[in-house]
């Protein structure tokens, strides 16, 4: 009989992106800290697929299993946390919940925490960077993510946020690029010649994005004048804001946020962790970001994860100390 | 003799057969999945899929395609969940009815304006999709909860889920329809040679429409069944169900120039993948080969399914 | 000298013995006439010696060599090329191409055409059976006939590819064309023989005598006699593949009495453009209508009208005294109005499916159990009912349609007709085509019985002898309006050469 | 006027957009947006010249999104990278061409000698193809260092990219094969009636086997071209590549059941697709409501363009 404990089963949107190896590297430390292994599984973004995919580790019998999972639609989440309080064991979900349901109220003995970044601040911070850029007026426009999720609608928030303190800055229009970067240079083309050189900003609602609006700007001739941000902190990204061809990037802590989602995992089913006694803090909230400008990126860049703070050890002495917060009502 | 026998046994019967072997592969690999429990819940979350593929399967039969199912059901799961605090129960007998108005009316379109069913299924598709994104302003909707029918959908007789035993009234009244009845008979024969049965007096645009409403009608109660577990519908909730819905349906035998297949197969077709995909996950291959074993299994058992003596031309 | 020959060939298909130990031998420069019922194995026959099926067993002999004749290709190369029975031009691609589809040496080079060695390649073949159109026009945009006389060219181009003997094979050449472009048939026929042999299929009995200088006698995949032409004449040919009398029209009486008071039909000044104009005639219940006139007269036009299948269409059509308005062949058949298309494979046949399908799919529910519900095993009685009266050969009624021989397909397609109890109009577009003589007169004797139960019958009719059988009454058709109309058809019967002389 | 009705449709249902917007814009009609519509066909009409050979063929090839995706990934791996070590130079092309061919020919044998509907072989290749595309991954973006390539999205002549010039003469390639080559020309007539063509001992299985592995030859070129364009391997670049291109051929003419339409068709029908979604974004449309938009036109486009094709006896399918 293996011992259930140490193998956290980590469901992902793809394995093939910056941001999923980080978070993926930060679990693997963690388990491997406590002898144990990750088995990644792929989703595609596909909610039926992770639906599948759950349903086929649970079916054979799964009590005390570990799970950290990316629900790929906040509709699915309750369906993944109550199928894994059948099967008896626990799960972190990452990024999407419905804004109705909480750790604490839905599955509550399984569903140990929800770890997110926070959308509103990225698409604030990313807007007053290109509100002080453009000097307080300027014309911009947006290219948004996929429209129902989340992470999409908190970026837009926050920019909205940003603009209402910065009454210069005016949204041109706001087109979806669905998250991808062929897409996105096709509307930024477009966008050029609809607008010509009126657009002064470009807001990328993530890095994908904002490399096919670089990349339709490089076409144009207007690479580094037009100002563009974007959201999850590439390295490619990372590098143009070197270079100047981009103003900034909202990166998260994504090692850690693998790190802690598998470390609280492990903690409540090993019994380090009493769930009924952490509060809703404890239970659902954001990790740490910083955002990415001229001045930190060489830094950023250079900056390598050490695998000894990564240890399940590390990261229990306090587990929440790169949490940036509760997540408020209202922004899933 | 024996030899012969048993060959036409394995055509006729090849998709049971591809099954039950799947089956005791998962099984021996993961002796659990033999378990009721296990089987009722991998029936319940995959109830939705199942009655997409079942829906799916008569346009198929006429050598039709319905793109618009997924979103169909997206939309369905939107307006029902919009609706249930007006209407409660209520709400399901009018979404399933509206869905398979759109669906007939549909039907109706490909043959009024003469354009093939990829072109109108394919706007449909998009159509739905950004109705179901306007009406939610593309936020999740959440159901009232306590409304009987959601709750029972969500539950269980007789040990299994009621989204299944739907899944199989549905699937068996379209199998004896299409058996016993004029309108089945001439459902196959239209996939056979339209133009034949138009000329023998049939009623074609009824025929498609029919078929056409009962994709768009199960694709509706797909959506349903998958609120009744969610809770939570969204513009997108059931848009992947495509693709998963035309290959339950492949592999289940039926071809996709028409005249070909049935209910029933296309319903073995449907469990056939759901075990693949069990399998796949449960071999525990890292995750970039979990689609490619997914993909080369589908072949397989297609290989294995497809009554070849029955398609003319394999196109 | 003997060109080719067949010895002891079989050949089945599952349960079914399409050749028995069949032996053929055909001279040089000699026509040999094959004749036989539906389903006795002539196309089964010809489909082996143009190496499109392989025999169980015996041995085919070209020159007297054994061969192996495993491909198409391989038995053009040997000489032997093949009409079909079935018409297989693309029409996609140009005529141009269609001539040279099967042997492209010289119309490609390293898989790109020459289009002007091509045309002028195709020109020459065209020349020789005096079709007078640009090689490169469409296929689909061409007459029947045309086809007919394309495919004709096609086979005629290896008189240029290969240098030996040939063998030319006809399936049913003549059952798509009419008497002008038959003589044009016989007039190559005659032209190539000093370097071929021909065999030639045909249910017309008079076409066999005028060509042939053999008759070869087909019963249920054997060769049941073998006459020279001089030797025979149609009763004893007839009495060979049918195995009884022929019966003579002359016998028939007349039958006017039957024939209802009120039209059943009445068509004023319908005008379908483009391809009937001004068309007006009556049709009583008990009478049979017979309608001729050349390819593309119109005749099937009207039929198709009245069935619901003109797209667009002026004038009234009136139906036991009140206007018809419909859109649908569903609608038709509602009324009680049924239609038999000419084009068996394309609209006739639902293919794929079984023979009792195909039979059952219009009135099959009028014998179910109600509220749509089909009784199969009502059905069974009715249709084998069929199968036996029409002498349908088929191993089963569960048989697929598409394995039947041509001329049994047909019946198949005809007799889901038959059995409507609410059917009081039947419209038939060639019903003969491709049945053998016996089949077609037991066709015509059901014909006659339907018509004195009071069906009323509209003919389009292969032949003029099949009109002036059957008819009451005939209307000439000529591009496309009537040109002359016979009432008492069969109390005094007009001579062919008026008929003919009003249709062209 | 009605022969060219007949002949025209979807070209005329081209115009009418392109006057549309025109009309309802300032800024469609002006030689940059012509540019940026250009650009954004390029890539889509490759997808779709491969498509267009097999749909005529009467089969299907759902693989085009893994083909392409694992093409992206290799150039980007074998070619000099941020991050892999190899760089065979521009050896990288023939190379990622010949595996679409080899993947576009083992679909096409397997659907041929299986005897498989090529609808459910092509998707089984296009999970394989995402599968191994994710395989070759290396673990970061790689980044596509070599100019040559690059340099195909970046470089311009007359507002043009390297990439649409590439795309035209791509097409009128396929055009002269199309209409010239004893292959192009039996496409269609396998469409039309397979069965004859088996009679009268064409090859039919070769030409087949070849519509398939141009078709992922095509793909793979779609997947160089987007590497040009994004100037990185990423594993989702072909994604949202396949609905829209076998749209675009059905828009154009090239007709699922096979037998009809061709290069220039499907090229219209990228035509038409790209400019609406070009008009939408001129007009502004509610990003919430632009999929009802499009699914609407797409609609209205084939319908009008073959209203005057509309006959009683049509098999429409
Ligand atoms: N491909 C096939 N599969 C099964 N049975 C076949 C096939 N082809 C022919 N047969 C059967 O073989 C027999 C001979 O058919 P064939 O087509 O040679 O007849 P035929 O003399 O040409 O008839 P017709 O005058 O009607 O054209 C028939 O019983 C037919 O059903
Ligand atoms: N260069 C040429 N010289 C002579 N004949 C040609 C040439 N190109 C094509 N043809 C012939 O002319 C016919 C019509 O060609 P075409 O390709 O225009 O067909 P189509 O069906 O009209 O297709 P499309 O609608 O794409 O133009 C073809 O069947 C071909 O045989
Ligand atoms: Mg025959
Ligand atoms: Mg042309």
């Amino acid at each position: 009989q293996d011992d259930t404990s140490k193998k956290l089963y980590l469901g992902v949107g793809n394995t093939s992106a910056e941001y999923w190896t980080q978070m993926i590297w930060g679990a693997t430390q963690v388990m491997e800290s406590v002898g144990g292994t990750v088995e990644v599984i792929g989703n595609d973004f596909d909610p039926q697929k992770s639906l599948q995919n759950i349903g086929a580790i649970t079916a054979p019998g799964c009590e005390g299993c570990i799970f950290t999972w990316f629900p790929d639609s906040p509709a699915f989440t309750k369906t993944f946390v109550e199928k894994i309080a059948d099967a008896g064991g626990f799960i972190t979900t990452l990024w999407n919940r419905a804004e109705e349901i909480h750790p604490w109220d839905t599955a509550a003995e399984a569903w140990v925490a929800n770890i997110s970044f926070d959308g509103v601040d990225a698409g604030y911070q990313n807007g007053m960077a290109l509100c002080n850029a453009m000097g307080g007026t300027g014309e911009i426009v947006v290219l948004q993510g996929v429209l129902d999720n989340a992470p999409a609608k908190q970026r837009t928030m926050g920019l909205e946020k940003a603009i209402a303190e910065c009454p210069g800055m005016t949204v041109l229009e706001m087109q979806v690029g669905s998250w991808q970067q062929a897409p996105a240079q096709d509307i930024t083309r477009t966008w050029l010649t609809k607008y010509g050189d009126r657009i002064k900003g470009i807001v990328g609602q993530n890095d994908a994005m904002a490399l096919g609006a670089v990349a339709a700007l490089r076409e144009a001739g207007l690479a580094g004048k037009v100002f563009v941000t974007g959201t999850d902190g590439s390295s490619d990204v990372v590098k143009l804001i070197e270079t100047g061809e981009m103003l900034s990037t909202m990166s998260g802590l994504n090692e850690y946020q693998g790190a802690i989602a598998a470390a609280l995992a492990y903690g409540a089913r090993t019994g380090d962790i009493k769930l009924s006694d952490l509060t809703e803090a404890q239970r659902d909230f954001f990790v740490q970001q910083i955002l990415i400008t001229k001045e930190n990126a060489t830094e950023f860049l250079a900056r390598k994860p050490d695998p000894k703070d990564y240890t399940y050890e590390a990261i229990k002495a306090d587990f929440w100390a790169k949490s940036a917060g509760q997540i408020p009502n209202g922004v899933n | 003799m024996m030899m012969d026998a048993t060959l036409r046994f394995l055509r006729r019967n090849g998709a049971v057969l591809v099954l039950l072997v799947i089956l005791a592969a998962v099984s021996t690999a993961a002796p659990g999945i033999l378990r009721w429990r296990a089987i009722n819940s991998l029936l319940q979350d995959n109830a939705p899929m199942l009655i997409l593929i079942v829906g799916a399967t008569l346009p198929i039969l006429l050598g039709c395609l319905d793109l618009s199912i997924a979103a169909m059901a997206s939309l369905a799961a939107v307006s029902a969940a919009l609706l249930s605090p007006v209407l409660g129960s209520a709400s399901v007998p009018v979404v399933v009815g509206g869905a398979a108005a759109l669906g007939g009316l549909q039907g109706w379109l490909i043959g009024r304006l003469q354009v093939p069913s990829f072109v109108i299924s394919l706007g449909a598709l998009g159509i739905f999709k950004g109705v179901a994104m306007y009406l939610t302003g593309a936020n999740m909707v959440g159901i009232t909860p306590g409304i009987w029918i959601y709750d029972l959908l969500g539950s269980r007789s007789f040990g299994m889920s009621n989204s299944f035993l739907l899944v199989l009234i549905v699937a068996g009244l379209f199998a004896a329809m299409l058996k016993f009845t004029n309108l089945g008979r001439n459902i196959y024969a239209f996939g056979a040679n339209e133009i034949a049965v138009y000329i023998s007096g049939v009623r074609r645009d009824m025929v498609r429409s029919f078929a056409f409403a009962t994709s768009a009608g199960c694709a509706a109660l797909g959506g349903i069944m998958m609120i009744s577990q969610t809770m939570f519908a969204s513009a997108t909730v059931a848009g992947s169900l495509l693709l998963p819905a035309l290959v339950g349906v492949v592999v289940g035998g039926t071809a996709i120039s028409g005249g070909v297949g049935g209910v029933l197969s296309s319903l073995i077709g449907g469990l056939i993948a759901i075990l693949i995909r069990v399998g796949v996950t449960i071999s525990g291959l890292p995750p970039e080969s979990q689609d490619v074993a997914f993909g080369i299994t589908i072949l397989i058992a297609v290989a294995l399914t497809t009554d070849r003596a029955k398609i003319g031309v394999v196109k | 000298m003997t060109a080719f020959s067949l010895e002891g060939i079989s050949k089945r298909f599952g349960e079914v013995t399409a050749l028995d130990n069949v032996s053929l031998s055909l001279n040089e420069g000699e026509v040999l006439g094959l004749i036989g019922q539906n389903g006795s194995g002539k196309s089964t026959i010809m489909k082996v010696m143009a190496g499109l099926h392989r025999p169980d067993s015996g041995v085919v002999k070209v020159g007297g060599r054994a061969v192996q004749l495993r491909s198409p290709a391989e038995a053009a190369l040997a000489g032997i090329g093949l009409v079909h029975q079935e018409q297989s031009l693309i029409q996609a691609l140009s005529v141009a191409e269609n001539l040279f589809l099967d042997k492209p040496a010289g119309s490609t080079w390293a898989g790109v055409y020459r289009w002007n060695s091509l045309r002028d390649r195709a020109k020459a073949q065209l020349d020789k059976v005096e079709l007078d159109i640009d090689p490169f026009t469409p296929v689909s945009a061409l007459s029947f006939g045309q086809r007919q006389m394309v495919e004709l060219a096609k086979v005629l181009s290896l008189e240029e590819l290969v240098h030996g003997h040939l063998v030319i094979l006809f399936d049913e050449p003549t059952a798509v064309l009419n008497p002008p472009e038959i003589q044009a048939l016989f007039g190559q026929i005659r032209r190539i023989k000093h370097r071929s042999s021909v065999v030639f299929v045909s249910h017309r009995m008079d076409e066999i005598l005028d060509i042939s200088d053999r008759v070869y006698v087909m019963s249920d995949g054997r060769n049941v006699a073998t006459r020279d032409r001089d030797a025979v004449n149609p009763d004893e040919l007839y009495e060979l593949m049918v195995g009884r009398q022929r019966v003579n029209r002359k016998d028939r009486k007349p039958r006017e009495a039957h024939i209802g008071a009120e039209p059943a039909l009445t068509l004023n000044h319908v005008t379908v453009p483009g391809e009937i104009e001004d068309i007006s005639l009556k049709l009583a219940p008990g009478e049979i209508l017979g309608l001729i006139g050349v390819q593309g007269s119109g005749a099937e036009t009207i039929l198709r009208t009245v069935f619901g299948m003109a797209d667009d269409w002026q004038g009234k059509i009136e139906y036991f005294g009140a206007p018809l308005d419909i859109d649908t062949p569903a609608q038709a058949v509602a009324k009680g109005i049924g239609y038999l298309p000419a084009e068996r494979k394309t609209e006739g046949m639902i293919r794929n499916t079984s023979v009792s399908e195909n039979v059952a799919i219009t009135y099959g529910w009028q014998h179910g159990r109600g509220a749509g519900l089909i009784s199969r095993a009502k059905e069974r009685g009715m249709i084998e009912g069929w199968v036996r009266k029409l002498a349908i050969k088929t191993p089963s009624i569960a048989h697929r349609i598409d394995n039947l021989s041509g001329g049994n397909q047909q019946k198949v397609v005809l007799s889901k007709w038959l059995f409507g109890k609410t059917l009081k109009v039947l419209m038939l577009d060639h019903p003969t085509r491709g049945l053998d003589p016996g089949a077609r007169s037991d066709l015509f004797a059901v014909i006659r019985e339907l018509a004195d139960q009071g069906l009323a019958i509209l003919l389009v009719g292969d032949t003029l002898d099949e009109v002036l059988t059957l008819s009451d009454s005939i209307i000439v058709m000529k591009d496309g309006r009537v040109s002359a109309r016979i009432e008492g058809v069969q109390a005094a019967p007009p001579s062919e050469e008026d008929l003919v002389k009003a249709m062209v | 006027m009605s022969k060219l009705l007949q002949s025209q449709g979807p070209l005329l249902a081209l115009l009418g957009l392109v006057l549309l917007f025109s009309v309802i814009t300032d800024s469609f009609a002006s030689w940059g947006n012509l540019g940026a519509v250009l650009e954004a066909a390029a890539i889509p009409a490759v997808v779709a010249i491969g498509l267009t050979f097999v749909l005529m063929q009467a089969s299907i090839d759902l693989s085009v999104e893994g083909v392409a995706s694992l093409a992206n990934i290799i150039l980007a791996i074998t070619i000099a990278n941020s991050v892999t070590a190899t760089d065979i130079g521009l050896w990288a092309v023939p190379l990622v061409l010949g595996v679409g061919l080899a993947i576009g020919a083992t679909s096409g044998a397997i659907s041929i000698y299986v005897r498989m509907p090529s609808l459910i072989v092509t998707l089984g290749m296009w999970l394989t193809t995402v599968g191994l595309a994710a395989l070759l991954y290396p673990g970061r973006l790689p980044q596509i260092l070599d100019t040559r390539i690059t340099g195909l999205a970046i470089g311009k002549v007359w507002g043009l990219s390297w990439i649409v010039y590439l795309t035209l003469a791509l097409i009128i390639m396929a055009l002269l094969v199309e209409k010239h080559t004893r292959f192009g020309r039996m496409c269609r007539a396998i469409g039309e009636n397979e069965p004859v063509l088996v009679m009268s001992g064409i090859k039919v299985i070769r030409h087949k086997i070849a519509a398939f592995a141009l078709a992922g030859g095509c793909y793979a070129a779609a997947g160089i071209l987007m590497g040009a364009r994004i100037g990185v391997g990423n594993t989702q670049s072909g994604v949202g590549l396949l609905f829209p291109s076998i749209a675009a051929c059905v828009l154009g003419g090239t007709l699922l059941s096979g037998g009809h339409g061709g290069v220039r068709q499907s090229m219209i029908g990228v035509l038409i697709l790209v400019t609406l979604r070009n008009g939408l974004i001129m007009v502004g449309v509610d990003p919430l409501l632009q999929s009802a938009l499009e699914g609407a036109v797409i609609i209205l486009a084939v319908a009008g363009s073959t209203w005057h094709l509309r006959r009683k006896i049509r098999v429409i399918k």
